[in-house]
């Protein structure tokens, strides 16, 4: 068919400072198709469609939009061009009420009152129409993320966009959610909307698009139509090699309880009760995987355990009381039992980003007997000690003097992941420990955690991507509104269980 | 000192006497105008090794770095005003502020309707604390039963240049049914004069004669010949004599203004009353308490 | 990768800043008809021509030491000490008692109680607004703005109240005895048979003010708990993950930052004015705030910056001797210098990452 | 303490509390839209110097006010080039802007009058005369409510009454009109303003420049209505309190009013002794009415009054990329 493609991009460049996010990437979208865009974390998929959307500006390229070339300045200019975006991390206004965040920049009028009405109707429509219903007059921050990102699709209808770009869009939905987004997006399509969809997850892709792009490094490394690829082609594409995307690993040796967890509460400072009486242990030698969407009670659960968030109930390591509320309630303490963490956010918590390689490698552990000389630091110990890491994790570049913000996403982790392992725990603690790092690396770090349960040590693993809770996992464990939903075995169960589970729902309930 | 150069008031009226001392002869001086404590001693050095001579310092404050510096500069003649300082090559001077205050403190009661006046000195210190005593006995004499209201604008220099807060205390007062009020507050004392004259009040300058501000609204001016002093030392210049001197009415030191800018405010029976009190203080048959000789003041409580 | 190298961070952007400073000041002192060339001459001379002139830039630079250090240890936690005045204040006073109650036998004892005292009331002061700040997270500019104002009443209120001697005019102490005095520098350095001026009021503390310096450098980069410090300032949510406890650095980094910018008192009251006047801090306190942008929080820049600062201050103070130019004009120098230094610094900092970016790139080019 | 010394106090509050409402509401469009501004004492210093100084050479009081919001809004630019454009420290540009503003006015005042950094006195139409309200004079005999137009509600300067009309202008403004919601919004979460299709920087600059013009005319009206002339300093730290007004007020235009009576009202009661000693029965100490506004501004930053959680936004400068 010889109709103009609804997107079509031209060389697009984009640097930020040092880094070049896009390199002179060209890519058609044709009308009434969804087209997927998968690639590692910053490959520069959210930065290209920013572009898009006026939210930066590129430094190179040229946009049409149906076959007219357009300028794109700022984002004012692509909701004028029919474009709505719905970003990885939502903007809206917290304390603003639905109605405000959708009319916000969208008013009628220098007065308020008659754009809000008219916009309460037409939200009403909308929900009709495609099932959206949200409660107009209720704050954001009173709502959940599946609320939220609702919302965010609402301004991109209201303002009469037939362009919808979605970044990562069910990353915070429980599978349940994610289908139902699915079906507003099929019908979308049916209406001769065009849909540009982020995702990490190739299942996805392969169920709902038309056609997809791979990014590597900021480039565009290839266009395919759906129908003629499969996961694994598209993975090789992501990282430019063959790719074993399961993990070798033998059965486990299991010794005693380390950790012990009973009727386990956490309410937050502003009074919500995050963890709802959680019990569990995990044995020497086993992986204990925690699934679950986030913001369902893992965070705080790490926290506890890691030490800076306080809560009531019990918890033994080795057989020992922990401190939960009291003077030992902290990290050293934590660490002084023999916990050691990697948390889910590495730039954060897990690192200074302002901070060298070598101060970064004895934060947490400063104290150490063997990092002081008198009373000041002993900054040479704690040099050699970075160096000897960084060889062994093969952190690049292998630099104790660069600070941890100019190291990529994968190396950052592998610090983290040197510091702590390399305290050989009797407990790690682990979150989301592949976020942010791409496959590549994402192999070596699974090796190095199958490795250490190998010696006997108890890991809890906490991770929002099924795949990797299956492939690591001795036993699983489901979270669900700060409650343990139930355990699995992996080999006794599959993704489309463990989803209802995080959804709040048994199986029985499902059927 | 503190508050400025041209406060209407004590430092512009040591300034005119400078001025008027450089017109007449010609002569040249340096003055500087100090923000900062730190800075009195090395002005003074600064000046003295210059081979200023003499150099006039006009207020309390400079009695220490003066005590420090008389002595490196044995050739060098100072005048302190408001201070004794006690070196050889140091001249005091004193003013009987007390006396003037006497007088005009009269002349408020005498024109005063309502009985009651007012008094708002500017930083409190025991030299306006005088002022006020002095005040308050002449009320008090012109008319036993006046009633004196007395108001410190604050305790750091900053009082004496805050017409802000001088103009509210003068409503204040107002409020307080003082229908003439006295000000010896420096900078602030601006804002006392221009408010009293706002709100048909009469008002009381001081230091300089500042009747000519609000011309039939100024009641008097209590006079300080901070200028003649300035004038004097200057026209000695090297050789001037060093020593304690004490200004009061007997010497022409203080007293009070008369112009056509008031004279229209004063009664022939006023006059008369004031001119007798004066004479009396002169030859001694009215004794002027002074507070500063026992921090009490018989007239007035602080 | 860093974008500049490091030497144009710390010296070439506060070079230009600064010159730009000078540049606008040159101009407000033409528009106001007096000639910049001649009144940059005066301030050199008088600030740098004699050793009576490095006595007070000394002096002032030894005040703004104390303070800009106190304003660096704050902000390596992030938090900006805006109250260094209040403090300083209150440390006077703290040496005001020791000096004036305690019997000392000689001046070195003297300075050593003088400096505990004045550290300590210093320490106090900071002390509540620490304390909210940790706890119930007040904002600790405001408080600290705050705490300014109420020292000062306090101050008065003694001056004129209990401290003042019988019959004294001013708001101030008495001299403080003769054991308290501290050698000036003309005494020092005449130790060592170096002529120095013996008016000038640079006395001893400078030297303390070098140590204070060096200990700061030592804590800040060499123990466990400038580790911390900086850590806490750099990411809260990091330290906390560490076992970094936010209200002990907050308090901590606070309480020395207090003290240090009290111990200014024992040049300013026990140095130079050997007896406790009003306004005795005369804004060094916000001075400090400069010389710590300036210094880049880093103690030896600090050192340098207050050098500059004590020149700035006596070279203004010999302008308004000798010219008809007020001594107001420093302060709007002083505001430039910290317009340009702290809030306009990407105003030059971005147009040279851009060029020293483009420099890499046309080198790899060429590579 | 009888009602006329009451009403004459509650005057005295209003004419203090004035240049206090003003000066917190512009800190409140400034705050509100992101933008902290402890600049606000200096941006009124410089407006008193120039309205004086202009109106002092012109004759005209109104012409004063322009020069002075002029001179405010000159130093708001300033602050905005710092916070907004090359997003520097909000707070130490606002430091720098207070020194600037000491300095300047006294230099320029220096060079231009020659009278030691003050402007001359002003007369007459140089300065804005106290309006008399109709029937005020008229009614001024009925008892209580006649004594109470005519002192306290009557008889004030323009400006006065300006303040008073920006309190509910300013709650339309913020909670009635799209620059409103916009204002607000870009003080909470700028990000979403800017993909909303409005321009962040356009936003923050309009609310610095709204924080300038209302500045000026606080400046004017201490130099110009309150007193009859610019004294360096004169603005004593009201700037200061007007920002623990704000703060006090959680960022609300009607609890600005009621934050500014109030510390009004402790300034006023500070200059009448008398009446506390009445009221208490013994002599308070004058510092201590001088610092108890600081005091109390103090423990309600505690939190001791309820928490104020300011503006999300409020400080960060609004960074795209890094
Ligand atoms: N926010 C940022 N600001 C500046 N530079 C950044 C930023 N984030 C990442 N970088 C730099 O961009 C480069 C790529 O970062 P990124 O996290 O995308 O690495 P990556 O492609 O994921 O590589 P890896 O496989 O090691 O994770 C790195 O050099 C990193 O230092
Ligand atoms: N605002 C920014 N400033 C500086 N660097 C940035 C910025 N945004 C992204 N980058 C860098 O640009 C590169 C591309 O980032 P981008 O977010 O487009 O990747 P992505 O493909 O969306 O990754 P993810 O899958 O995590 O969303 C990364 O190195 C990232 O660190
Ligand atoms: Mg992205
Ligand atoms: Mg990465």
């Amino acid at each position: 068919m010889t109709q103009a493609p609804a997107i079509e991009l031209k060389g697009i460049s984009k640097a930020f400072g040092p880094v070049q996010a896009n390199k002179d990437i060209s890519i058609r979208v044709m009308p009434g198709t969804i087209h997927g865009i998968i690639g590692e974390n910053g490959a520069g998929k959210s930065t290209l469609m920013s572009i898009l959307y006026g939210f930066y500006k590129a430094d190179k390229g040229e946009i049409f939009i149906a076959g007219k070339k357009v300028q794109i300045p700022d984002s004012q200019a692509a909701i004028a061009a029919g474009i709505g975006m719905v970003f990885q991390h939502f903007k809206l206004v917290e304390n603003f009420t639905v109605l405000e965040n959708v009319v916000l920049g969208a008013e009628d009028s220098g007065l308020l009152r008659p754009s809000l009405a008219r916009a309460r109707r037409e939200l009403k429509a909308l929900a009709d129409e495609y099932g959206l219903n949200v409660e107009p007059d209720a704050l954001i921050e009173d709502i959940g993320v599946g609320m939220q990102q609702r919302v965010e699709i609402l301004k991109a209808l209201y303002r009469k966009a037939d362009i919808l770009i979605l970044d990562e869009p069910t990353g915070v939905l429980t599978p349940a959610e994610a289908d139902q987004l699915f079906r507003i997006l099929e019908r979308l399509k049916a209406e001769g909307k065009t849909i540009v969809l982020i995702t990490h997850k190739l299942r996805e892709i392969m169920d709902t698009t038309d056609t997809v792009s791979v990014m590597r490094r900021g480039e565009m490394t290839a266009t395919v139509k759906t129908s003629e690829t499969d996961p694994a082609h598209l993975a090789e594409l992501m990282v430019g090699r063959k790719v074993l995307l399961r993990v070798e690993k033998a059965p486990a040796k299991v010794g005693a309880t380390i950790l012990e967890v009973k009727d386990l509460n956490v309410t937050d400072n502003k009074g919500v009760h995050r963890l709802k009486g959680i019990n569990f242990h995990v044995k020497a030698g086993e992986i204990l995987g925690i699934a679950g969407v986030a913001g369902n009670g893992q965070s705080e659960l790490l926290e506890v355990l890691g030490g800076y968030e306080k809560g009531t109930g019990s918890i033994t390591v080795n057989g020992q009381a922990i401190d939960l509320t009291g003077a030992h309630s902290d990290g050293q303490s934590r660490r002084a039992r023999g916990i050691a963490h990697v948390p889910e956010d590495r730039q954060r918590e897990g690192l200074i980003m302002d901070y060298t390689a070598w101060e970064n490698t004895a934060f947490g552990y400063h104290h150490d007997a063997k990092y002081q000389r008198g009373i000041f630091m002993d900054n040479a110990a704690i040099k050699a000690d970075t160096v000897e890491k960084m060889e062994r994790f093969d952190v690049r570049p292998p630099d104790p003097k660069l600070a941890a913000k100019n190291f990529s996403g994968g190396n950052q982790q592998k610090i983290v992941l040197a510091r702590e392992i390399e305290r050989n725990p009797d407990l790690l603690l682990i979150g989301q420990p592949t976020r942010g790092v791409d496959i590549g690396a994402i192999e070596f770090i699974h090796q190095q955690i199958v490795a250490l349960r190998d010696q006997g040590k108890a890991i809890l693993l906490v991770s929002v991507e099924l795949e990797e809770i299956l492939s690591l996992s001795d036993r699983i464990a489901v979270m669900f509104d700060g409650k343990m939903m139930g355990e699995r075995l992996p080999s006794e169960t599959d993704e489309k269980e463990l989803g209802l589970m995080m959804a709040g729902m048994t199986k029985g309930e499902a059927a | 000192d503190l508050g400025g150069k041209f406060d209407k008031s004590f430092n512009e009226s040591a300034f005119t006497g400078a001025q008027r001392w450089a017109d007449e002869t010609g002569g040249s001086f340096d003055e500087v105008e100090l923000q900062s404590d730190a800075q009195r001693e090395q002005a003074l050095r600064r000046f003295a090794e210059n081979g200023n001579n003499p150099i006039v310092m006009a207020g309390f404050a400079f009695a220490t770095a003066l005590e420090e510096v008389a002595g490196d500069y044995p050739d060098t003649k100072f005048t302190i005003i408001d201070m004794v300082v006690d070196a050889p090559n140091v001249r005091s001077v004193v003013f009987s502020e007390e006396q003037g205050s006497y007088l005009v403190g009269m002349a408020a009661a005498l024109s005063s309707k309502t009985g009651t006046v007012g008094f708002i000195g500017g930083m409190d210190i025991p030299l306006i604390r005088n002022f006020a005593c002095g005040y308050a006995q002449g009320a008090k004499a012109a008319n036993a039963d006046v009633t004196v209201i007395s108001n410190m604008t604050g305790t750091t220099p900053a009082a004496w240049n805050d017409p802000v807060k001088g103009s509210e205390l003068t409503l204040a007062q107002k409020s307080q049914g003082a229908d003439v009020v006295y000000a010896a507050a420096g900078g602030t004392g601006v804002g006392v004069l221009q408010t009293a004259a706002d709100n048909e009040m009469l008002s009381i300058g001081v230091d300089s004669n500042q009747n000519y501000l609000h011309p039939g609204k100024v009641l008097t001016s209590m006079m300080k010949r901070v200028d003649n002093a300035v004038y004097d030392a200057f026209t000695a210049g090297a050789d001037l004599e060093t020593g304690f001197n004490v200004m009061g009415l007997a010497n022409g030191g203080v007293g009070y203004a008369m112009d056509d800018n008031n004279a229209a405010l004063f009664t022939p029976e006023m006059t008369a009353a004031i001119e007798a009190a004066q004479a009396s203080i002169i030859d001694g048959s009215i004794e002027v308490h002074n507070y500063n000789s026992d921090e009490t003041c018989p007239a007035l409580d602080f | 990768m860093d974008v500049m190298p490091k030497w144009a961070d710390v010296v070439l952007i506060p070079l230009i800043s600064l010159l730009l400073a000078a540049i606008l000041s040159a101009l407000v002192i033409l528009a106001i008809g007096e000639s910049p060339m001649n009144a940059l001459k005066i301030m050199v001379d008088g600030a740098l021509g004699s050793t009576y002139g490095w006595g007070y830039t000394l002096y002032y630079a030894t005040n703004f030491i104390f303070t800009g250090l106190a304003v660096s240890i704050a902000f390596h936690a992030r938090m900006f000490n805006i109250g260094g005045e209040g403090q300083a204040m209150i440390g006077g006073l703290g040496v005001a008692l020791v000096c004036m109650y305690v019997p000392w036998p000689h001046w070195s004892l003297a300075l050593l109680g003088g400096t505990v005292a004045a550290a300590l009331f210093g320490a106090a002061w900071a002390a509540i607004p620490a304390f909210l700040q940790a706890k119930r997270g007040s904002h600790i500019v405001i408080t600290t703005i705050m705490f300014n104002f109420i020292a000062a009443a306090l101050l008065n209120y003694l001056l004129i109240g209990a401290l003042k001697p019988q019959g004294s005019m001013e708001p101030a102490t008495g001299k403080f005895p003769e054991a308290t005095h501290l050698p000036n520098l003309h005494d020092v350095l005449g130790f060592f048979g170096i002529e120095f001026s013996k008016a000038a009021p640079a006395n001893i503390t400078f030297f303390v003010a070098i140590l204070a310096c060096v200990a700061v450098w030592a804590l800040i980069w060499r123990t466990k708990l400038g580790y911390e410090i900086r850590a806490f300032g750099h990411s809260e949510s990091a330290a906390k993950y560490a076992g970094i406890s936010p209200t002990k650095i907050i308090m901590v980094s606070m309480l020395i930052s207090g003290g240090l910018a009290g111990m200014m008192a024992i040049n300013n009251v026990q140095g130079e004015a050997e007896r406790l006047v009003l306004n005795a801090v005369e804004g060094a306190g916000f001075i400090g705030i400069a010389v710590a942008l300036m210094g880049r929080s880093h103690p030896f820049g600090v050192f340098l910056a207050a050098i500059l600062f004590g020149f700035l201050y006596q070279g203004g103070a010999e302008l308004a001797l000798w010219t008809k130019i007020p001594r107001e004009m420093i302060v709007v120098i002083q505001a430039l210098v910290i317009l340009f230094t702290g809030a306009l610094d990407n105003m030059v900092r971005m147009p040279l990452e851009r060029a020293f970016l483009a420099a890499k790139r046309r080198n790899k080019g060429a590579a | 303490m009888d009602l006329l010394t009451l009403l004459q106090v509650l005057d005295s509050t209003m004419r203090l509390a004035t240049p206090l409402l003003l000066a917190c509401l512009a800190g409140l469009f400034s705050e509100r839209a992101g933008i902290f501004d402890i600049g606000l004492e200096g941006k009124m210093l410089a407006a008193a110097f120039l309205s004086a100084a202009i109106a002092y050479t012109s004759g005209s009081a109104w012409l004063g006010l322009l020069a002075g919001i002029g001179a405010s809004l000159v130093l708001s630019g300033i602050h905005g080039l710092a916070s907004i454009t090359f997003r520097g420290n909000q707070l130490i540009s606002g430091v720098a802007v207070n020194f600037l503003a000491a300095g300047l006015t006294v230099v320029v005042a220096q060079s231009w009058f020659g009278q030691g950094g003050r402007t001359p006195q002003l007369q007459g139409a140089a300065r804005f005369d106290p309006i008399t309200l109709p029937f005020a004079d008229a009614i001024r005999d009925v008892p209580v409510i006649g004594p109470i137009y005519y002192e306290l509600i009557s008889g004030h300067t323009a400006l006065v009454y300006i303040a008073l009309l920006m309190v509910p202008l300013s709650w339309w403004v913020l909670y009635a009109t799209r620059f409103g919601l916009r204002l607000r919004a870009v003080g909470e979460n700028p990000a979403a303003v800017d993909t909303a299709g409005v321009s962040v920087i356009g936003l923050r600059y309009a609310a610095v420049a709204i924080c300038g013009v209302l500045c000026g005319i606080a400046g004017a009206y201490l130099a110009t209505a309150l007193q009859a002339g610019f004294v360096k300093d004169m603005s004593a730290g009201r700037g200061y309190i007007a920002l623990a007004a704000l703060i006090f007020a959680k960022w609300r235009p009607w609890y600005a009013l009621y934050a500014c009576l109030l510390f009004g009202f402790l300034q006023a009661l500070a200059l009448r002794p008398d009446v506390i000693e009445g009221a208490l029965g013994f002599k308070v100490n004058v510092q201590l009415l001088d610092v108890l506004p600081y005091i109390l501004t103090v423990i309600i930053l505690a939190g001791f009054v309820g928490k104020a959680i300011p503006p999300r936004a409020g400080g960060e400068p609004y960074v795209k990329e890094r």
